[in-house]
């Protein structure tokens, strides 16, 4: 069942077009990720979708109700601010209350509800400070407690972790996904951290220009990107582009012919300019690389040892070349080595469209 | 660049040794600011001083010179007694005077200030910019210019030469600086924050007295420093839009100062000048570094 | 559902409007009202009352001829430009002196900071003392031995002007070493740390990379100077009184003056339209590049 | 029904209290120390009626107050009763119907008659309705030497002003100021109108100011003013006091050798006890043959208020003030003449009685004040103040700018 949709919502600022006819349904219990990078109007959807800001036309439903116009208390949902947005004057409690107090509920009421979200969250000894006297992370709970309080049905979260630390995020995005697990309520999830949106979501939609690029799992999104945007976008470190055009059975470039044995076309192989795009885990070296459908010998320029694993760069086919080797591999530059990799795991898009062919 | 380096000993520290305390630097530095520290603080020792000696004693000797009789007669004189035609109640009444319109005239532009800058900051509306940018401008308008047209709009709502007209151009003039010194100060503010609230289901009201305005403390300590000292020091208007027996302490100041009965009694002038200026130097030496602020911000900001 | 309707837009955001009615007052009926209605009467021929009798320019014409407002305008240029400078290079000697990590900096700073707390009427008086040749300088130099010595700013009419200066700098200055010290202070240190590695003289560094580093807290303070000069009036009035003669007298002395002791309204609106001219020609272009930039943000 | 007359007559008493003990407020100019010592006797005068007098001074002089005054009353909040000088100063205010007539207290009073010189009651008349009261005249003509002085310098007290232009090098020598001038341009202008009229004579004087006559501004006979205001200038370098009062002190302590002030200094003279004709010396008409002297001079002006008790206070005030005992109190302690003929001045010292023998004679003349416009009054202020500071501006420079003012004057 749908519990959010977007009906062909556009928003201007002035002569500015920050979202045009954008279409979007999520279902009930839904985790979605709005990824993209900053400017992208990820976070200026998720605001409409609030109801802070006023939207030029199309309309929002949430739950089955048109809210397009609704205020945004009134619209079931509960939202979480990258910056906490605790007010400071209150103590964690009466953050907590505070949405509950201006909807006039019981007081016993309010207990019980601040009483459970602190019990989920676990910031029971916390609820006589003020913000000022938590930690980042302690923070970024109470807002979520905020949230949670609100008994609503639909989580906004506005880039929620990117002010803390890598350890404390990591450990958060955690406790979402357990929230997720246990509260079954559907989430909306603003970020720019692909790690987090591929870890967390049930879906990602990847936005650019304000226009959804592609909506889909987080593996179909790694596997086959729909454009060159999204293939670039996702992964880490960046996917290899090579510059050329269809020839045949091979893919022409820098006078190298890379092949492109099993690789399942979209539609009919077509031929014409083209970028190939390869990513560098699926790159391989060494002996496994010998009976691969592409291989061939490259001279190793830089090493980039990370512990678990080592990233070499090679030129190949006249650009640099980036792939990952294994954290125990003893190579220096200099050293030369053979490389292969398998087309099926490669994507092909579009020179002028930019689209996956 | 290596080569610009002189080879050296190199078992010797090179360069000089760190600064003593009485390097040639600092004894040019701190003799500098004492000198000039000696400059600004000049006039107000010279009115201490002359305020404290008889008027024989200021006939003869130099303003400098500390008294060698002191006497407080010239402050109860010019407190309690000096006379402006019939009326020899000395600075008391406009003492008075200046805390009946400086209090509620500092309340109410600030009641107003900081509602304009919480709306135009947060709740923007078709025009409401255009509107702020108005009040900029009036901040520059020459005060000579809109005098006039003030009396005729305080004579029409019947307000002229009260009490209440003159806190009214107060608030008016007070307007502009202060509405920019809010509405920077809420800008400030996460506008999360403010979303949060909405998401909390308050309204206008509701996020200005509970989450905007307890936040607003410094700003509004701020906000009062510049406008007590301004209109406490305030001439013109209080000139112009009350009559005598609401003068404010300047005015009365200016006419006791200038109402010479016979010689000019530099003691009572100099003790009614340090009297007048008692409320605005107090309030700056207890709000120390928040003054700084207060126009530090009313300024570089805007 | 009320919700699926788009509300008008008059009654969106109802409350900020209705909280904002007396700004919008103000700015129509004070500032934008007041204002036409001056200009508009500086074309009569009001005298005590104000008539719409026009004119023409005739109020214009007599003004640029009138020896006092000419008087008024070159003591306004003197006054501005020096008051321009000094308050600047002061201000910022001041606060550069502040800067240099010294003991005692409160101290200082509230010496100099504290003629600002005083009214203008404070200070004309109390400069008007120190300045007075029968008791002040001149008579304790005098006293000293030089009994030729010579210093009666207040009296003499080709320097009055500079008398009130050094009471105008006296108050004002400690304000603008204030916001010199803000804008010191917000500067990276690193900066200080990149100009004692290369060795650069402190003076280059604070001429050639603070200054310019500091340009919006210069502009900024330019304004505050200069939109306080054109309203000079306070100290003039209490200091000199526009005399000795009427080599002291001002603009807005000139406009006071014209409309309520000369009874010649036409006179007085004709002279405050021409100051506010000059406040605009120094504020659009700075509003302007301040204001105009930042719409889209 | 005794009860009820009791009754009626209580509150026929009460009513009568209240319409008597109303207080008006009355805003003025005189503050100095002759002035303040004046004002006591109307307010003394107007509160034994049962009323009482609110003092509302402005300090400073006639050009600080009278602003604070008009706006007061075109602002909607006017005072009971306010001063102006004779004269133009209020001539807007009666025509905007902002000032209440007079007619019914002055034909019960006999204004007509009893008010000396005529034309005093002539310039408080607009349109054939009285709007003040005189309650003064203030002959500007005057120059006030220190016996003192001279006797310091070793100098004969002179007897005109050529001599005392003379004795001026002398009195530098001796340390003396030879001519006390307050800074104020009010002032300055006012000693130049006295050179006008008492070395130029009448007909210039009117010529000049009544006729406005630009051709005579620029010839000879004001060359020779010029001249003379120049020899003033000369003499008054190094007077450094702003207000007249302190000017006049000069002259009273002896630094100074002489002023040309108005009557009114004579006040300061008797609040620091000295003697006419022993401490100093006054000259009316500048001690030019045949003085005249001007009838400037303060009047009272009521405003029209809505509160018939207030408006009943004022026709109080307005007959008290021309009273013919309240008039010989104001008068001798201001130093001023009474404006009726009829009062015993007895007790008038030697200066007043010249004054009144003049006064007597007919030589009298309308001020300034009521000959041009404030407008005018305020241009040839800036001229005067100007030039007898500026010493670089010649006498001719001066001329001309000043028969271009009398050109355009109005």
């Amino acid at each position: 069942m749908t519990s959010v949709l977007v009906k062909d919502l556009t928003l201007k600022f002035g002569a500015l077009t920050v979202l045009n006819t954008l279409n979007l349904d999520i279902a009930e219990g839904e985790f979605l990720v709005l990824l993209g990078a900053s400017g992208c109007g990820k976070s200026t959807l998720l605001n409409c979708i609030a109801g802070l800001l006023d939207v030029s036309a199309g309309e929002i439903h949430i739950a089955g109700r048109n809210v397009t116009w609704a205020e945004p208390s009134e619209r079931g949902i509960g939202m979480v601010f990258q910056s906490y947005a605790l007010y400071p004057q209150m103590t964690v409690e009466g953050n907590l209350s505070f949405g509950l107090r201006n909807a006039r509920m019981p007081k016993d009421e309010i207990a019980k509800r601040v009483a459970r979200a602190a019990e989920v969250l676990q910031i029971g000894p916390l609820l006589k400070r003020k913000p000022g006297a938590l930690s980042g992370g302690q923070r970024q709970r109470v807002a979520i407690g905020r949230a949670l309080v609100r008994d609503v049905d639909v989580f906004l979260f506005d880039e929620p972790l990117s002010n803390l630390d890598a350890k404390l995020r990591a450990d958060l995005r955690v406790e979402i996904k357990r929230l997720h697990h246990r509260l079954k309520n559907t989430m909306i999830y603003v970020t720019h951290d692909q790690i987090e949106a591929m870890t967390l979501a049930d879906r990602i939609a990847i936005m650019k220009g304000g226009v959804i690029q592609q909506l889909d799992s987080p593996t179909e999104i790694y596997n086959r990107p729909q454009n060159k945007y999204v293939a670039g976008f996702i992964g880490s470190p960046e996917i290899n582009f090579f510059d050329g055009a269809l020839a045949g059975d091979g893919f022409a470039t820098g006078g190298t012919l890379l092949p492109l044995t099993n690789y399942a076309f979209q539609g009919a192989p077509g031929a014409g300019p083209a970028w190939y795009g390869i990513r560098p885990e699926h790159i391989l070296s060494g002996e496994v690389a010998r009976g691969l459908p592409f291989a061939t010998e490259v001279e190793i320029e830089i090493v980039e040892p990370m512990g678990s694993d080592t990233l070499a760069w090679a030129t190949l086919a006249g650009i640099p070349v980036r792939f990952r080797m294994d954290g125990q591999a003893r190579v220096q530059s200099g050293d030369r080595l053979l490389i292969g990799f398998d087309p099926a795991r490669a994507s092909l898009f579009d020179k002028t469209t930019e689209k996956r062919l | 660049m290596a080569s610009a380096i002189p080879p050296g000993d190199p078992a010797v520290p090179q360069g000089p040794r760190p600064r003593r305390a009485f390097s040639a630097r600092n004894i040019t530095l701190y003799g500098a600011l004492v000198l000039i520290a000696a400059y600004y603080a000049l006039p107000l020792y010279v009115m201490i001083v002359t305020s404290l000696k008889t008027m024989p004693e200021i006939r003869l000797g130099n303003i400098f010179s500390p008294p060698v009789q002191i006497t407080f007669q010239p402050w109860i004189k010019a407190w309690a007694e000096a006379c402006t035609g019939l009326n020899c109640d000395g600075l008391s009444r406009g003492f008075w005077n200046s805390v009946r319109i400086t209090v509620p005239s500092v309340a109410i532009s600030i009641a107003i200030a900081s509602i304009n800058g919480y709306a135009l900051s947060l709740w923007r509306f078709r025009g409401s910019e255009m509107f702020f940018g108005i009040l900029v401008f009036g901040a520059f308008i020459p005060y000579q210019v809109l005098i006039y047209p003030i009396v005729i709009l305080l004579r029409d709502i019947g307000l002229y030469g009260t009490l209440w007209g003159l806190i009214i151009v107060h608030s008016i003039f007070g307007m502009p600086i202060l509405t920019l010194l809010f509405r920077n100060y809420f800008g400030s503010i996460p506008e999360e924050l403010f979303k949060a609230a909405r998401v909390d289901g308050a309204g206008f009201w509701g996020i200005f007295f509970r989450v905007m305005l307890p936040m607003s403390l410094p700003i509004v300590v701020v906000a009062m420093i510049l406008q007590v000292t301004g209109i406490w020091n305030d001439f013109l208007f209080g000139v112009i839009y009350t009559k005598p027996d609401l003068y404010p302490m300047t005015v009365q100041l200016n006419n006791i100062v200038n109402s010479v009965q016979g010689v000019k009694e530099y003691n009572v002038n100099m003790a009614a000048t340090l009297l007048t200026g008692l409320v605005p130097l107090i309030v700056y030496f207890v709000s120390g570094k928040l003054f700084v602020r207060g126009i530090a911000a009313g300024a570089v900001k805007g | 559902m009320p919700e699926t309707q788009r509300p008008s837009q008059l009654l969106r955001n109802l409350n900020a409007k209705v909280a904002s009615v007396p700004m919008i007052l103000t700015a129509m009926f004070v500032f934008v009202g007041g204002t036409l209605w001056t200009v508009l009467y500086s074309f009569t021929d009001s005298k005590l009352l104000p008539r719409l009798h026009f004119v023409g320019l005739s109020q214009y014409d007599r003004l640029w001829s009138t020896a006092r407002w000419i008087v008024s305008i070159e003591n306004l240029a003197i006054y501005g430009v020096l008051s321009l400078v000094f308050s600047l290079v002061i201000g910022f000697v001041l606060a550069a002196l502040l800067d240099q990590k010294i003991r005692f900096e409160n101290v200082f700073r509230t010496i100099f900071l504290y003629p600002f707390a005083l009214s203008f009427i404070v200070t004309g008086l109390v400069w008007q003392w120190i300045l007075n040749p029968d008791f002040g300088v001149q008579h304790i130099i005098r006293g000293l031995g030089f009994s030729k010595f010579v210093f009666d700013p207040l009296y003499n009419q080709e320097i009055v002007i500079y008398g009130v200066l050094i009471a105008g700098l006296w108050q004002g200055t400690g304000l603008i070493m204030c916001l010199m010290l803000a804008g010191l202070r917000g500067i990276d240190e690193e900066i200080w740390k990149a100009a004692r590695v290369d060795g650069i003289p402190m003076w280059k560094t604070y001429i050639f990379i603070i200054i310019p580093m500091m340009r919006p807290v210069f502009i900024t303070t330019l304004v505050i100077i200069a939109s306080g000069i054109v309203k000079l009036y306070d100290l003039i009035v209490a200091q000199t009184g526009g005399g000795p003669g009427i080599s002291s007298e001002v603009p807005a002395k000139y406009v006071y003056d014209f409309m309520f002791r000369a009874q010649n309204l036409g006179q007085g609106f004709a002279a405050s339209t021409m100051m506010l001219l000059a406040v605009a020609i120094v504020i659009i272009p700075w509003a302007y590049l301040e204001f105009g930039g930042k719409k889209r943000g | 029904m005794k009860l009820m007359t009791a009754l009626l007559a209580a509150s026929a008493f009460c009513g009568a209290t209240i319409a008597n003990a109303t207080d008006l407020e009355v805003t003025h100019w005189w503050t100095s120390g002759g002035e303040s010592a004046a004002v006591k006797e109307f307010a003394k005068a107007f509160d034994a009626t049962g009323n009482h007098w609110v003092d509302g001074a402005i300090a400073g002089s006639g050009d600080t107050a009278r602003p604070i005054m008009v706006s007061r009353i075109t602002g909607g909040d006017p005072m009971g009763a306010t001063q102006f000088n004779h004269g133009r100063q209020a001539e807007e205010l009666v025509q905007a119907g902002l000032m209440r007539n007079l007619d019914d207290v002055a034909k019960a009073e006999h204004w007509a008659d009893v008010i000396n010189p005529k034309s005093l009651l002539e310039g408080c008349t607009y349109q054939g309705h009285i709007y003040c009261v005189p309650v003064n005249i203030h002959a500007w003509q005057w120059l006030w030497l220190s016996n003192a002085a001279f006797a310091k310098a070793n100098l004969p007290v002179p007897a005109n002003w050529e001599e005392f232009v003379a004795d001026g090098p002398a009195l530098r020598k001796a340390g003396i100021q030879p001519l006390a001038l307050g800074q104020q341009s009010w002032q300055v202008t006012g000693l130049f109108n006295n050179l006008i009229l008492a070395l130029g004579g009448k007909d210039l004087y009117l010529k000049i100011f009544q006729d406005k006559d630009a051709k005579v501004a620029a010839g000879p006979d004001m060359a020779k003013i010029f001249k003379a205001a120049d020899d003033a200038r000369q003499l008054a370098q190094g007077s450094n006091v702003q207000d007249w009062n302190q000017a006049t002190n000069m002259v009273i302590t002896a630094k100074a050798a002489a002023q040309s002030m108005g009557d009114w200094a004579q006040g300061e003279f008797q609040v620091a006890k000295q003697v006419a004709g022993k401490d100093y010396t006054c000259l009316p008409g500048l001690g030019e043959p045949n003085p005249y002297i001007t009838t400037g001079g303060d009047s009272i002006y009521f405003p029209k208020l809505s509160d018939p008790a207030k408006s009943a206070a004022q026709e109080v005030l307005a007959k008290v003030m021309l009273s013919p005992a309240t008039q010989v109190a104001f008068n001798l302690k201001k130093g001023s003449m009474p404006v009726r003929g009829d009062v015993d001045l007895s007790t008038a010292n030697d200066c007043m009685k010249k004054g009144l023998a003049i006064l007597k004679a007919g030589n009298v003349i309308k001020s300034t004040d009521e000959l041009i416009s404030p407008d005018t009054t305020t241009q040839i202020n800036d001229l005067m103040s100007q030039f007898f500071n500026d010493m670089s501006i010649t006498p001719d420079d001066a001329q001309k700018k000043f028969a271009a003012i009398i050109g355009t004057a109005n």
